[in-house]
């Protein structure tokens, strides 16, 4: 089943299916905006207690992705997951109940928004170690091949990771052994609080080319572009030939992390929401395709409740309790012992 | 009862272990083919496919971070790191990723790889390549850590590690591959976490594991001409570690020697020794003794590494000091 | 005597360093043109230049083994690991490279070298951004292990592990940084190894370092207004650590608490208990107690972490074991 | 001073200049080949005890390196470090007393054949972590641009240590800062046990090209090509381009370590020095430009005598103290202390 797709049942009749299709990752797309701009209010209520890294300005990604994601598949991510998580379809109310750090939350108040996961659909964890969950997406794909079930592995990773060992590692592995690992670059032109150009030499389309990795590099603001590069990727992996790189250049638009005033970013005025947001390049082309204002404001609405539904709900979830989390550091003893 | 080496037991307890779960998977440099660098896969790529046994680059980080993802999409991947020492490459997905991930992900994931890790020194490998390195992986909440001292406990250990729920630091100790030692037809396997008395004793008890265990015997053998027993205790594993034999044993000879070819100082036996001077405290008559390497790495020349390397006569000055 | 953050004393022990001596570098993510992610080294770009201070790609593996390599052919590096958690990555250039170098080759080799790492939780940041791992590297010969206590220690210290002629591993608690104390005009540098008693008392020792130690004096307080005089030593180094300070204070108080953020098992707190159990057993009047970490990764929620960090009170419930 | 040459001094008369630089570069490699032989006797005899990873019929790489190399630089190594030690000028009798576990040893016995090392003649050490001395290279170059000494390193390793992250890594670093890094890369095709064909997807100058990194590929087993590249990309470090990396292709000719009995290779045949010997290669050359074999043969008859007299030297050394090893695990007390 496509996770992407099945947004798409609750489409206005009068759309047309193409429209249909951009109208579900519109919606997507709007989620994820919503409930990371209510995150970074929470945070400056003292709400969202921890590091948060927004991803706002680079939704289309992780939407353009998961667009060609089945149950079956599995993802990694990096410390900037909302989009990631959310897009591969985790429900907000945990999501908002873990950032909240309440017992009911994805990881039980134990992770925070550095650590969502959810092993039954595949959501192998946000992660806290750049470069860290590449190799656990490696992983994920070799257990794909070996147990040979079709399906692919999504390691998620910012420009900034492409220095670290273990994603050079990884494309050497992933390539040697034909994986079925779809690797997604998000370019935000940013590590931290340093401009990446500063930090990597290389492309990252000519790395992978240099391990036979076949590479696309291409505007990540435009998610029907993603959706499609992911789709026709996706196609190739499951077809066994081996791992895929997509190189999705996007805008970092708010700082590193909520609090982060970003006085070192001459880049600022450049990079807004005004002149290159991927939302309003969406609802853009969904007028100019014909679909009424009033249906893209419908699913607004539609999100905006169930976004605030989620974050009232947190509000009245349970503060965890230490003794659960100690219960958990290890299984259930097994039953022979 | 048949006798066999410990590079054997431990290779039939991988056969056996991917004959009865399809989830189980080998990882490793030379474990194919070549039948692994210290002979522990032999047979096993031709028996089960090299789909199953892998032989990898040398990526120590990438292969031990894919076992964790492999772990958490249905497979129990089983890595060989060639040294211990090599280990401090993949540091990161032992302890930021494997370690964590039940309890960071609420308890809903389970992380079942175990990683083989063959330490130990008297090889004149030198410095890199004969560490005792289980302290650190004992101090990581979320591994386990099982290091057998026998034939049996070999085939036993591994086979409860590889059916463990969670990620287990599995340790070898490498002067022990072509031993002989017992191992039954049928081993009773058991869960990780119990010590065993390995030899009774009254007078002074020595907790230790590994090959140690047997340099240990032969101490107790020679102390015995003298009259004095030593209860030596088999740790097996170092994370969980079983207090209560070890205060049982102490509640009977009241008097303690921690072994351990690890060094001495912040190493496994200052742990053991810490919990029995608060638990044991009112059972001891004397002081606690650690014997274990000095506070150097491991040197490469004969001369220097059996100086180096903690045996028989190291322990039982140990015990002597324990019973003046 | 004049009052400075702690980040700030850390910052003017570089300054210093470097204008004392040209081989001092500085290596790391962001601490050029950013300042350090926790503002430690904010201006040092624009007063030395980007040759000496140098922003480096997330790279941890080769930044810490290039800084071994630098160290070997006349500078004097100091690296910054944003987080301790992520010195998983660099474990093989300070442990089998760093460490050994002098030992192995033959002393004729020096790397003097500091990788700079904070640790420490209390800031919600959750189970790969707060680990406590000192012991690790207390356990590897060939390091020096520091962590100070204090802004004055904070400056001393790091000047004391720049001046070193060996790698040293210098720990910094990040709930500390924006904290205030006295930092003199001229602090008196000393070398690395002597702890300090921070705290005279005369019923209970308590052995800590860093972070700890203030919650031992808050502790202590609440324990004088019941007639219990709690003696604080703030051990500052690790490797080597203090044992004699540390035995003169148990031959006068006859009571050992060790207390510390890390976790308990297998932690820093273990070795000094067990040579305490050893060296000092004759003086002891009771168990020794340990208070740290409870065995589980660092949590996230505010809830959790407050009952993971020990604080006070727990560091007086462990008092109160072992003077009952 | 270039070391490569400072051998040639003791040249004959009556050589050309250019077969007298031959005929150094062949002292030079007959020093490695005969004293690795001596080397393989004395493992067989049990008098080299540990692992002993020979480099019979690869000498021609650090020789030909070595020929470009001036005292102010520096060298990692790697496992199979004999022949990188004895072509930078490390004196036989101590690399024998190392070897055999003396206290004259370089390292007084506690490293052994994996860890030579003269710091007083920048040979920053062997390495018996894969990879391992990639990094301290990149450091040496760092300190040399630091003090801007004109000086450059020089990092070892083989085919198989391309797998390693940390070398990627470093591969990033030395572009992005432009260090006066040579990376020599001894490609012989195997990594222990196993082919590097199945180990590693990219050609290293690929990979060195996706990084903006000068490379070459050439004939390992040829002396003077070696040479003659080496020179030309020292003189460019030299000049501050930025790092450069030599793939010399050559072949292990022995085990993986002494006492392998090879029985995993299907190229043992062909790769022989039967075939392809850098010495027979470099000698029939030297005949051929009108060198008299009698000055290779008192070459080499030379050669032998000065490994005999370091075997004997190193015989009679003594055993080392674990007290002395002790007291070299941290240096003397700092005075102020
Ligand atoms: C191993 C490791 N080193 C450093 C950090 C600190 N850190 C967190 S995010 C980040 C920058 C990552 O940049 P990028 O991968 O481009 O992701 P982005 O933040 O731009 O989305 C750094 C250095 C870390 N979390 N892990
Ligand atoms: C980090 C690490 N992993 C594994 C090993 C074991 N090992 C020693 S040499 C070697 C193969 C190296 O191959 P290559 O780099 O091509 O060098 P060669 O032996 O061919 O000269 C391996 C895997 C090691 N020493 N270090
Ligand atoms: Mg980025
Ligand atoms: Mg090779």
């Amino acid at each position: 089943m496509n996770r992407g797709q099945k947004r798409v049942e609750s489409r206005p009749a009068d759309a047309s299916p193409a429209a249909a299709d951009m109208l579900g990752l519109y919606e997507r797309m709007y989620t994820i905006r919503t409930s990371e701009l209510r995150l970074a209010n929470l945070f400056a209520d003292g709400a969202a207690p921890g590091f948060l890294h927004l991803s706002v300005g680079q939704e289309a990604v992780p939407v353009g992705v998961s667009a060609a994601l089945e149950a079956c598949d599995t993802v990694a991510s990096n410390h900037r997951g909302h989009g990631h998580v959310i897009a591969r379809g985790l429900e907000l109310d945990r999501f908002f109940l873990e950032i909240m750090g309440k017992a009911q939350g994805y990881c039980r108040g134990r992770g925070g928004s550095m650590h969502i996961a959810d092993m039954s659909v595949g959501m192998l964890g946000a992660n806290g170690i750049v470069g860290g969950g590449v190799p656990i997406a490696l992983g994920s794909a070799l257990a794909h091949q070996v147990r040979g079930n079709g399906a692919i592995a999504v390691a998620y990773f910012g420009d900034g990771a492409l220095a670290e060992g273990a994603l050079h590692e990884s494309l050497n592995l992933a390539a040697l052994w034909k994986l079925p690992l779809l690797l997604v670059c998000e370019n935000n032109g940013w590590s931290e609080f340093s401009p990446t150009s500063a930090q990597f030499a290389a492309h990252v389309v000519d790395l992978a080319g240099a391990f036979g990795i076949g590479a696309r590099s291409l505007d990540g603001n435009d998610v029907v572009a993603v959706a499609e590069a992911a789709r026709s990727f996706a196609g190739e992996l499951r077809a066994g030939q081996g791992p895929r790189l997509l190189e999705c250049v996007t805008r970092r638009i708010r700082g590193h992390f909520e609090g982060d005033a970003q006085k070192y970013r001459p880049d600022l005025a450049a990079a807004s929401l005004d002149t290159d947001d991927p939302l309003s390049r969406l609802s853009a082309r969904l007028l100019g395709s014909g679909v009424q204002a009033a249906a893209i404001e419908a699913i607004e609405r539609r999100v905006a409740a169930a976004v605030e539904a989620a974050v009232e709900a947190a509000r009245c979830g349970e503060a965890p309790t230490f003794a659960a989390a100690l219960a958990d550091v290890y299984s259930p003893v097994p039953t022979h012992a | 009862m048949p006798e066999a080496r410990y590079r054997d037991a431990l290779n039939r307890a991988l056969g056996d272990a991917m004959a009865a779960d399809p989830s189980v998977v080998l990882l490793g440099q030379d474990v194919g083919a070549f039948g692994g660098p210290f002979g522990v896969t032999r047979g096993l790529l031709s028996r089960f496919g090299d789909t199953r046994v892998r032989d990898t680059p040398i990526s120590e980080a990438a292969i031990v971070g894919a076992a964790v993802g492999a772990a958490m999409s249905g497979l129990r991947p089983v890595v060989e790191i060639m040294f211990m020492d090599f280990v401090t490459l993949a540091m990161d997905a032992i302890v930021n990723q494997a370690a964590k991930a039940r309890f960071m992900f609420g308890g809903a994931a389970s992380v079942p790889m175990v990683v083989r890790l063959p330490h130990g020194g008297g090889l004149s490998a030198g410095p890199q390549h004969s560490q005792c390195l289980e302290a650190w992986f004992a101090h990581v909440p979320g591994l386990k850590v099982v290091c057998p001292a026998t034939v049996e406990d070999s085939y036993v250990l591994l086979r409860a590690a590889i059916e463990d729920p969670d990620p287990v630091i599995f340790i070898e100790n490498k002067a022990l591959y072509s031993e002989r030692g017992e191992l039954p037809d049928h081993p009773v396997c058991a869960g990780i976490g119990h010590a065993v008395v390995h030899r009774p004793g009254r007078d002074v008890t020595v907790v230790t594991y590994g090959a140690s265990v047997a340099r240990a015997v032969t101490a107790a053998e020679s102390l015995a001409a003298e009259g004095i027993e030593v209860e030596i205790v088999d740790l097996r594993s170092l994370q969980p570690w079983d207090e209560a034999t070890v205060l049982a044993s102490v509640a009977r000879t009241h008097r303690l020697v921690v072994f351990h070819e690890a060094v001495e100082s912040f190493g496994p036996g200052a742990e053991i020794a810490a919990r029995v001077a608060d638990a044991g405290f009112d059972e001891l008559d004397a002081r606690i003794v650690r014997v274990a390497a000095p506070f150097s790495p491991p040197p490469f020349a004969p001369a220097l590494d059996q100086a180096f390397l903690p045996g028989p006569a190291q322990l039982i000055a140990g015990v002597r000091r324990v019973l003046e």
